[in-house]
Order: structure tokens, then sequence, then C-alpha cells
């Protein structure tokens, strides 16, 4: 029961790197970005193949991969998103869509399907209270408790931020044209990117590196976002949590291979009584 | 390019009209002298990626040698098309077709999954053509087949025997069952689990869960956390690898039984978990009996080393060699003529044989032969389905596969 | 015939309306004029549906409308139109008119194919109803053309046509000579006075003082989300609140 | 030779139904559909367990499914679409689609599970014999298509297809100028959810067996794809769309012995990062497709008819 519980919060601070990207690119580009999980899966390979095939320590590997991660999606944004940016959210979706395709596929294309691990010696676990706990979960929990802190200060305390904030706060305000909200979605893009990389080596770590692993994250990471009210960083990180321990408690009492299920419920039960979400404000298109 | 007028377009109609009525004309004029199609479908892709190629190369040396031996039906040669059924039913089923309709071949080999050879199933009994499957479950032979279909493999419930005697023998008293959602696992359990009560061992747990999920925490938490002395995880190699990372790192010590699809995976298993995980992992997979002679000649048509274990291609090589056989003994490239010959060829009486130039050779003699093949002595029951083919064991020691046994059910 | 009293709206932190109020008079062309963020656009989104006040009375000929959605309202005979034009881009003019018409059992997707005599009868009216009107304000040779072609004057016009068709008693229109050359603004002031005659009524928010001083009467002058002061043109021009309330607002 | 080829058509006749009815869905309603495979493999599914299970003949366990798969997405619409927007719909969707899959997986009292569901029965099989039933099949599913055009042509011109467009180019205009936005979308929804299960059930029948691998998110690009490449809303661009993109993908089977360096692990992997990097290219330089939306053409000269 406790063990359960450890291991679904253990699951849910897995999500919450790629909650916290899904949130912050909703906020600010105001579309629901399905590439997320292939590019997460991207960013493990790109990390597995600085630290497993060229030996370097997993943790340079990572730092660089964040950034080359941020950097390229700027550049898939200028190539994909951008000319489309005025076409509605749908058609930004449906790009998405594709590029997840894209990528996912790259990864395919030069690693097979064949399950993969970091060259990283993995270690028996130890005991607090009967709760069994491996060094790789410290990792992911300090990891992500460093990252959300460090997007808190972001976003509060840099000129950056606030403007990141100010946009996705009021949603009715659409995005101010010019220099100044180009900064900021590439901003946007940058940090969603190191997010997206650093979660998709967590993510590789936890389990198997396969072309499907982020993927497979895509409903519950979009369902802790919607929970926690897409649009609030704060709302992500709980959304995740919540996410986690429900769909790892539910296995309990449901067969667990319909765990994907309970992702999909939280959506119904927030669209059905709290639209905004957990954390999020009431608000109207246009 | 060439442009098409409105007056090609409507003579490939009419050829296309015209088709029904000159189809079995057509298939006549196969049977004169020109060289005998066989479609081979193989996964080169997905997660049976790994098997395909040497497959293929089997195939490809088999038929070579009979055509180097003079072919079959007074001189007619064996033409291949091979082709990657990307472990899916629809490819398969597309595939098929393709080789049915465009090649014109009678005989379909290969078909290693249990998708490509369910959804190639009713495309073959309608045409007519023999279908010869790699794959385990239990549902690809059972039903009316009228004679088109048949296994070079073992049943899944066979599997389930062997692996359960073993499981007695080596005296686990409690065990829990995983088992990847998939067609040959699931009789697999069912016979493990309803061996293992017969036996009076305690089955703690056993769950089903799906590919491609984010973690598999709870499963392994839910089966490994009522500590059964062992757990028998039947999977393929992406979702056995995150399951045993999850196991060596959450602690949990019961033994881990497996199938070498999963904890073998032509080394891509130790390679992905590591060695100290993949510790003391025992496997299973059907094999061929290494001590036959049919084996050891399999392996010389290879060029590959003496103690080179091949689990599926001496299957490949076995159904093109079968083919040859009936076709030459029903003296007919036409399947619905030579399956009826199948079991003469594979199961005897006649005396035994596993050189198949020299099996040819007394068929065309006109004596009876009892084939015996690379990969199993190429016994058949009527249904379709394949005796004589045994489970090997092996233990991963030391980040090495160690051979412990080959049984038969 | 549409009253509205007391009315407060909050977004988030932001309190756009608070304690806003006006009185529309059935055959008149009743003004809103305000500086920019005094809630004007806010209280058309809450008369015309889009979303429900947080308190306050709106009624609509004695009945309250608060948070009736916007397609009950069409059907209660009240129309809008919006600040920035919102023409169905990718459906001609004609469509954008065809729409409009109320009561079409084509509308029902099994219509068309059971009753279909029915549907083309209709259709047939609606496609006169919409040529008179779009004759009428010189758009009937542009009719074949994807609506978002048209120049920002015409989009203005086909909105307005497109309110008509649904025979409103009130039109509330959102700025409409906004972004309109001053040649077609004065023919849109011509068409609205003229309407206005025919017994349609009107709210209007505007900037442009030529056309409130030629055609509204009464003004109501909003500020900071509330009521400042109503009354004729010279009565409101005469307020010194409102010379504040507009000064204030530049000199911030 | 022409055999194979009358089967490859049949595949995309029922490849471009289910495109139809993704047009319809997305390219006129505006509604994206990510869990079209699900909603896909239940028309199948629903269709080929009302013959096994429910003893109905093909004609009817056709329909049932339309309307099984038509209910399903009606009720997806309604349970979204009551309160919220497109984002949320398109991740409900994905979900729901995902949902579907794994009941069709995990489910083996119904669905048999991973084993499938093999021996489905095909419409006209008595009748005719076994050498000419492609070409039967083959008209059968051709006249599906031709119907589902002119369906959805005659639904375009009608003044609903204008509802559809209107509440997709702006669902705010539709409700103000009277029109019951929430209930055109569900119709929309329900509509296309009908021609999922026609699909799904011409799928069953032309390969007699399914399992859930027949209906992976591929199908999701795929579908996308022929919408693109033949225009957003315009039917007959969706037959030839997804020809195109069937030619290719069945294409580049024969044409692998050109690249022999590359392993068809690869080559699978190439294909579909064509089919994504196409579907983005197109929405970017083409976002009308190859052949435009109906639009309404009055006769301009024409005299007045009657005085409103």
């Amino acid at each position: 029961m406790l063990q359960t519980l450890f291991n679904g919060f253990v699951t849910g601070i897995t999500m919450t790197l790629p909650a916290l990207a899904v949130t912050l690119l909703f906020g600010v580009l105001k579309f629901a970005n399905f590439a997320i999980g292939a590019m997460m899966t991207v960013a493990a390979y790109m990390a597995f193949a600085l630290n497993a095939q060229l030996g370097w320590p997993l943790l340079p590997s990572t730092i660089v991969v964040a950034i080359v991660c941020g950097l390229l999606c700027i550049a898939v944004d200028v190539v994909t998103f951008k000319p489309l940016r005025d076409r509605g959210s749908i058609t930004l979706m449906v790009a998405s869509l594709g590029l997840g395709f894209v990528l996912e596929n790259i990864a395919r294309l030069f690693y097979g399907n064949s399950a993969r691990s970091f060259a990283i010696e993995i270690a028996r676990p130890f005991r607090v209270m009967d709760i069994r706990m491996n060094k790789e979960q410290m990792i992911t929990i300090v990891v992500s408790t460093v990252a959300m802190l460090a997007m808190y200060f972001l976003l509060t305390r840099t000129p950056v931020g606030r403007a990141m904030r100010a946009v996705a706060d009021n949603p009715s305000l659409a995005l101010v044209r010019g220099i100044e909200s180009g900064r900021i979605i590439r901003w946007t893009w940058f940090i969603a990117g190191v997010l997206l990389a650093v979660g998709g080596v967590l993510i590789g770590m936890d389990r198997a590196i396969e072309p499907p692993m982020g993927s497979s994250y895509l409903i519950a990471v979009f369902a802790a976002a919607i929970f926690g009210g897409l649009g609030s960083p704060l709302g992500a990180f709980l959304g995740a949590l919540a996410i986690g321990i429900v769909s790892e408690m539910a296995t309990l009492v449901i067969p667990p291979n319909y765990r994907i299920g309970i992702p999909l419920c939280v959506i119904a039960l927030v669209l059905i009584f709290r639209p905004q979400g957990l954390m999020g404000q009431a608000h109207i298109r246009r | 390019m060439k442009k098409f007028t409105r007056r090609d377009v409507l003579r490939t109609l009419g050829a296309a009209a015209a088709t029904p009525l000159s189809a079995p004309f057509l298939n006549l004029a196969h049977a004169q002298g020109a060289n005998i199609p066989i479609g081979v479908a193989l996964p080169m892709t997905g997660n049976a990626g790994a098997y395909g190629p040497d497959m293929g190369e089997a195939a490809r040396r088999t038929a070579d040698l009979i055509n180097k031996a003079g072919g079959i039906l007074g001189g007619r040669k064996l033409e291949l098309f091979i082709e990657d059924s990307e472990s899916s039913a629809s490819v398969a089923a597309n595939l098929t077709q393709k080789f049915i309709n465009v090649h014109k071949a009678q005989s379909l080999v290969g078909y290693w999954g249990t998708p490509e050879g369910m959804s190639s199933r009713p495309i073959a009994i309608q045409n007519k053509v023999v279908l010869m499957v790699s794959s385990a479950a239990n549902a690809i032979t059972e039903g009316d087949t009228q004679g088109y279909i048949w296994r070079f493999q073992m049943r899944a419930t066979d599997w389930g025997i062997v692996i359960s005697r073993a499981a007695e023998r080596l005296g686990f008293k409690s065990v829990g069952v995983m088992g990847l959602q998939n067609a040959f696992v699931l009789p697999i359990m069912k016979v493990f689990e309803e061996r293992m009560q017969a036996a009076g061992r305690k089955v703690v747990d056993s769950l089903v869960y799906n590919p491609e999920q984010p973690s598999y925490r709870a499963e392994v938490q839910r089966v490994f956390g009522k500590k059964p002395e062992a757990v028998f995880c039947f999977g393929l190699l992406p979702d056995f690898v995150s399951i045993m990372r999850e196991v060596y790192r959450g602690g949990f010590d019961s033994k881990v039984v497996s199938l070498s699809i999963a904890a073998d995976a032509e080394g891509k298993f130790i390679q992905g978990v590591g060695a100290q995980a993949a510790e003391g992992i025992r496997h299973f997979q059907p094999m061929p009996d290494v001590a036959a002679p049919g084996y050891k000649r399999f392996l010389k048509l290879m060029g590959a080393p003496a103690d080179r274990i091949f689990l599926f291609p001496p299957n490949t090589h076995d159904q093109i060699a079968i083919t040859a056989l009936a076709m030459e003994k029903a003296k007919s490239p036409m399947a619905a003529d030579w399956s009826k010959q199948i079991m003469a060829v594979g199961n005897g009486p006649g005396e035994q044989v596993d050189d198949i130039v020299e099996a040819l050779k007394m068929v065309r003699a006109g004596k009876n032969v009892n084939f015996q093949g690379a990969g199993s002595t190429c016994d058949f029951t009527a249904s379709g389905d394949q005796l004589g083919r045994g489970m090997g064991q092996w233990v991963i020691q030391g980040g090495k596969q160690v051979f412990v046994e080959y049984a038969k059910p | 015939m549409l009253t509205v009293k007391d009315v407060a709206k909050s977004f988030g932190g932001f309190r756009a309306l608070n304690g806003c109020g006006l009185e529309v008079r059935p055959g008149t062309i009743t003004g809103i004029i305000g500086p920019n963020g005094a809630g004007k656009s806010t209280l058309f989104n809450i008369i015309g549906g889009l979303f429900p006040p947080d308190q306050g009375v709106v009624e609509l000929e004695g009945r309250s409308i608060a948070g009736v959605r916007p397609d009950k309202l069409a059907g209660l005979g009240l129309v809008r139109t919006f600040q920035i034009s919102r023409e169905l881009g990718e459906l001609t003019v004609l469509e954008n008119m065809l729409l409009a018409g109320q009561g079409q059992s084509g509308e029902q997707a099994w219509a068309n194919f059971l009753r279909w005599g029915l549907v083309r009868e209709q259709e047939a009216r609606t496609l006169a109803k919409a040529r008179a009107l779009l004759e009428r304000v010189d758009l009937w040779h542009l009719a074949n053309d994807p609506a978002r072609n048209l120049s920002g004057g015409q989009k203005k016009l086909l909105e307005i046509s497109r309110a008509l068709m649904l025979d409103p008693k009130i039109i509330l229109l959102d700025e409409p000579t906004a972004g309109v050359s001053p040649l077609m603004s004065r023919a849109l002031t011509k068409a609205i006075s003229t309407l206005r005659d025919d017994g349609i009524t009107f709210a209007i928010i505007e900037h442009d003082m030529d056309m409130i001083a030629e055609i509204c009467n009464p003004i109501y002058v909003l500020a900071e989300g509330r009521t400042l002061t109503s009354g004729s043109f010279a009565e409101v021009t005469a307020n010194e609140d409102v010379m504040k309330a507009y000064l204030g607002k530049v000199a911030a | 030779m022409i055999s194979f080829i009358i089967l490859m058509s049949i595949v995309i006749c029922f490849s471009a139904v289910l495109a139809l009815a993704l047009n319809f869905q997305w390219g006129s309603g505006g509604m994206v559909n990510f869990g079209l495979a699900g909603f896909y493999a239940l028309g199948a599914y629903a269709c080929a367990l009302l013959m096994l299970k429910g003893g109905f003949n093909t004609f009817f366990a056709t329909l049932g499914a339309m309307a099984i798969v038509a209910v399903a997405c009606g009720l997806v619409a309604i349970v979204t679409l009551r309160v919220t927007e497109e984002d949320y719909f398109a991740i409900v969707t994905l979900g729901v689609g995902e949902m579907l899959r794994l009941v069709a997986l995990n489910e083996d009292w119904l669905t048999k599970g991973a084993l499938g569901l093999s021996g489905i029965e095909r419409p006209f099989n008595d009748w005719v014999a076994p050498t000419s039933y492609s070409y039967v099949m083959l008209g059968f599913c051709a006249l599906m298509v031709a119907a589902t055009v002119w369906f959805l042509n005659k639904l375009a011109r009608s003044p609903f297809g204008r509802v559809v467009r209107a509440v997709r180019e702006d669902d705010v205009v539709a409700a103000t100028l009277g029109k019951h936005v929430l209930w055109a979308r569900i119709r929309i929804f329900a509509i296309g959810g009908a021609l999922i299960g026609l699909a799904g059930s011409l799928h069953a029948f032309y390969y007699q067996y399914i399992d859930p691998t027949q209906f992976s998110n591929i199908v999701i690009a795929y579908a996308f794809m022929a919408v693109i490449a033949g225009g957003r809303g315009a039917y007959l661009g969706t037959i030839l769309g997804a020809s195109i993109v069937m030619v290719l993908l069945e294409g580049s089977r024969f044409a692998k012995d050109l690249i022999p360096s590359l392993s068809s692990d690869q080559l699978a992997a190439i294909r579909i990062i064509i089919i994504g990097v196409g579907l983005i290219a197109l929405l970017i330089y083409r976002p009308q497709g190859f052949l435009r939306e109906y639009r309404l053409q009055a006769n301009l000269s024409g005299s007045k008819q009657q005085s409103p």
C-alpha cells in the first residue's frame, strides 16, 4: 500500500517535466503540442548516443542534450509552426501530430526497434520505512524539484518569464505580435525543449529506451496538464503528481492494463466539473 | 513518361474484365516448365525483426541447393519472393495477396508471428494455396483448414507443457505469472497455470499486461510483491527489458523464468539491461534438436560454426524442403494436389532421409521417404500441427547464455 | 425594449464591468461611447450571450436573457455584429447571407434526403431574400466571391445585411465604422438611419463622433465599467465628468 | 498483376471512405479526430461481432457498425464539447481512441484479444464464384465510395452543409446567427462516425480477419495525409489523396530493391517520415490541397424570383 503510493509518486514526478513543458507551450502558443512524446524520445536517444556510444557520463550528456534540444525546438518551431501560426490551433495540432511521427521515426531510422538502456550501473534498492527506493528515483525526484524551482524563479523573477506568464495568464489577450512576441516564443520553445530533454532522460533511466517510449506518456501528461489547468505551471506539477498517484493506486482495484483509462477519466471529470482545471483561471477564447 | 490515352485505359479495363475467365488457363500455362514461385513473408521489422534476415538466408540457400541439384518436376527451378511482413497482420495479408495473385505462388512460407498467420489463413484457404507458418498460437490450425495450413513450430500449449514440467522439476512451490497481451502467450499461460495447480503448486498471481506501456512498475509490484519463489514472465524483448530493470531495482528476489525471444533476442536483452540484472534468468524456446543429423547438415548449408543455435531458420529450410518433396511426390505444382502429400513425405512410411537432394532423388525414383528436417523430424498431425519439435532451456550466468537442456513435450 | 441594470463582470481579478446599466427604447438608435477599456465590448458580449454576467439584470422585452445562449437570442430577435468583422471567410458572400436564414428545414441533415422538395422551396425563398438585401447594399455582384476577399467596409455591410436576414427586432452594432473609409462610413450611417425608419432598433458602440452626433439618441457614456451618464449628444458633451473620463484616460 | 491491382484498389476504396469520414469531421466541420484508429477499430469489431456473435447478415452488421460508431462519436462530442473547446477535444479523442484499442486488445471474452477475430463473412459471398469475388468486392467498395461522396456532396450543398462550414469557420458567429453550435457539432461528429463505421466494416470484409495491430496510430497519419493532399472539404479530392497515399505506401514495397543498403526496418521508418514531412509541408505550402471545397455559385444575372 505505502509502496504503491510511493511508486505512484515516482510515476507522477517523472511526468512533471513534460507536463510543465506542455502547459508552458500551451500557455504561450495556445495549442496542444502532440509532438512532445516524440521530442522526449529523440532527446533520450541523443543522450544514449553520448552516454552509451561515446562513453560520456550521463550528467554532462544530459546537459549537452538539454541545450541542443532547446535549440532544436526553436529550429523546429521556425520550420514547422511559425508558418502556420495564423491558421488556428487545429492546424497547429495536426502539424504537431505529423511532427511527432517524423521525430519518432527518425529515432527508429537510426536505432531500430530494440530496447536499449543508458550506460549506468543499475543498483539494488535501499529501504526507508520498509519502502523500497532506488538511486534513479532519488535523482528523478531531485532533478524534477530543482527544475520546478528553477521554473518558478524564471517565471517570477526574470523579464522573459514575466512576459511569458502575462501571455499565459491572459488568454483573452492574443499574443502581441512583433519583436517582443518572437523573443517570448523562442524562449518558451527553448525552455520547453530543455524540460522535455531532461524529462526524456529521466524516463529513459526509469524504463528501457525504445521509439514509442515518449508517446506512451502522451495521454497521461496531457491529463496532468489539463487537471492542473492548462497554462498553469504549479498546476502541471500538482496535476502530474495526482495523475501518477491515482493511476498507480487504481491498479489495486482495476486491472492494471486499463491504467491508461484513469487519466482519461480524470480529463472527463475535469471537463464536466471544473473546465479550467485545478489551478487554472476561467478563460474565454477570443 | 508515356501518357495514358483513353484507349489504353479501356484496354486495361478490358483485360481486367477478361481475367477471371482466363485465370485457370494462365495457371495451366504456368504448369509448363516455368519456375515454381514460392512466397516468403518474413519479419524484417517490428518486434521479431531480428529473426527475418537469417530465415531469408536459409530459404535462399535451400532453394539454391535444390535448384543446383536439378530442381523439381523435371528440371523446374524454385523461385523465391522474399518480403517483409513488418510483423503486421494487414501487411502480411496484402503480401499474401501479392504472392498469390502477382507471383502465382502455390506455396507460402515464413509467417513468423501469429497476426501474420491469422490474417493470411483465410486468403490461403480460399485460393487453395498452402500456407506454412512458424507461429505458435493454437488458433492457426484450428477449425477447417482443408489441409492448406501447416505449422512448422510447437503449438503454444505444448510450450506451456514443457515449461511447467521444467518448473515442477526445479521445485518451485509458489509461482507468479505475467504475460504480454499476445495471441501465443495466453495459451502458454493458461496451460502453465493449469499444470502448476494440478501439480499442487501455488499460483500466487497471474496478470496480463499491454505492450508499449509507459512503465511496468504496477505490474511488477503486484506480482513480485507477493514474493513467489519464481515469476514466469512471458513477453517480448522491449517490455521484458523494462520489467527486469524494475525487478532488479525494486530489490525483488523471486527467480525469473521467461522466453528466449525476450530474454535472449540474439543478445539484445543482456545488452539492454546489463549482466547483473540478467543474472540467473532462465528462458525457454522451441528449438531444433541440435544433435540430429538434419540440423548438422543445415549448419553446413548455412556455413555456420558447429555450436551455433539457429532457432527459426531451420523451419524455413524445412518448409521449402517439404514443399519441394510434396510437389515432386504429387507430380504437380498445384497446392490442391501436393498439399495431400505433405504427411506422406514428412511422416513416412519410408526410409528416413535428412538430405533434401537425396530425398528428392528417392521420391523421383518412386520410393517412399520419411523426411527428417533441420528444425524437427517434420512429422505432422492431420490438422497441420508439427510433432517432434522440442524446447531448449538456457540460464543466464555471468552475462552469458548457458544451455541447460533440450526437452520434447 | 432592452434593459440592462447593475451588471457586473470580472475576469480573474480584473473587474471589466461594475454597475453598468442602460435602456434601449424601441425605434431608437442608442449610442454607447466611452474610452478604451470602459467595458463596452464586454457589455455587448454579455447581452449577446457569450458569457453570463456575475450579477445584474439583462432583459429583452421584459424577459430576462442573462446567460441565454446566442442562438436562442437570435430566435428572440436580437442579433449583433463584431468590432472586428467576423465574416465567414471561406464561405461566399451569398452563403454568409443564406446561413443566417431562420427556420431552414435543410439544416436537419436528413431533410435534405427525405424532404428535398420542401428544402428546395425554402432555399429559393431564402435566396431571393438574400439577393434583395445584397442588391440594396450593392454587394450582389460579389455574391459568389469568398467573403474574405471583401474590403473592410464591404465586410461591415455584409455583417449588417447578414444580421437583417434574421428579421431582427434589435441589432447591436460594435463599431460599425472601425476601419472603414469615410465615404463608406457615410453610406453606413445613412443605411442605419433608413433601417431605423423601417422599425429596427439599434444599439451602437462607436468612436466616430460625427456618426454618433448624427443618428444616435440617447447616448450612454461608459467609463471604468459603469455608466457615467446618458442623454442627447449635446447633453452628454456638456457633461464635465465625460470630458474628464476621456481626458483622464489620456493623462494616465 | 491485374488481380493485385484490383486488390490494392479495394484497399484504396476503404481507406478512401475512412479519409472521407475524417474530411467531413475535420475538413468540413473543423473537428479534429485523433482517435480515428480507435473508432475505425470499433467499426470493424462491431461489424465482425454483430455477425459472429449476433448472427446478423453482412448488410445489417454494416448498418449496426455505422450506428454504434456514430453513437460513440456523438457521446464523445457531447461530453467534451458541452463545456469546452477544440484543444481538449483533440486530446479526448486521442484518449478515447487509445481506450477503444485497449478494449479490443484486452476483452478476450468479446474480441478474442490479441488473437483477433477470424472467419468474418463477406457480402455476396454465396452468390459469387471465389475466383471472381475480388471484382465483386471492388465493385461493392467502389459503390460505397461513390455513395459516400454523393452523400457528403449533397450534404455540403445543403443548408446543413452551410452550418457545418460556418461552425468550423467561426462558432461564435454561427451561434449569433441562431445556429445551435453544440448540436451541429454532435451531428457532424456522429455522421463522420457512421462513415468510419462503414470503412471499418469494409476493412473487416476485405481481410476477413481483424486484430488490434491492424489499427495502429499510423492509420491516423495516412488519413490526415489523404485529406490534406486531397483538399479539406473537397470530397472528390480525398479519393485522389487516399489513392496517392496508398500507391506510395504499396509502391515503396515494389521499389525496395532500388535502395538495397537500407534495411526494411529503416525503409518503414523512412516511409512514415515522408508521410509526416509531406503532411507538414502540405499544411504550409498547399493548405487548400489539390481540389477545392464546394462553394455555392449562384447565377448572378438571373432575374429576381420573389420579393422578400
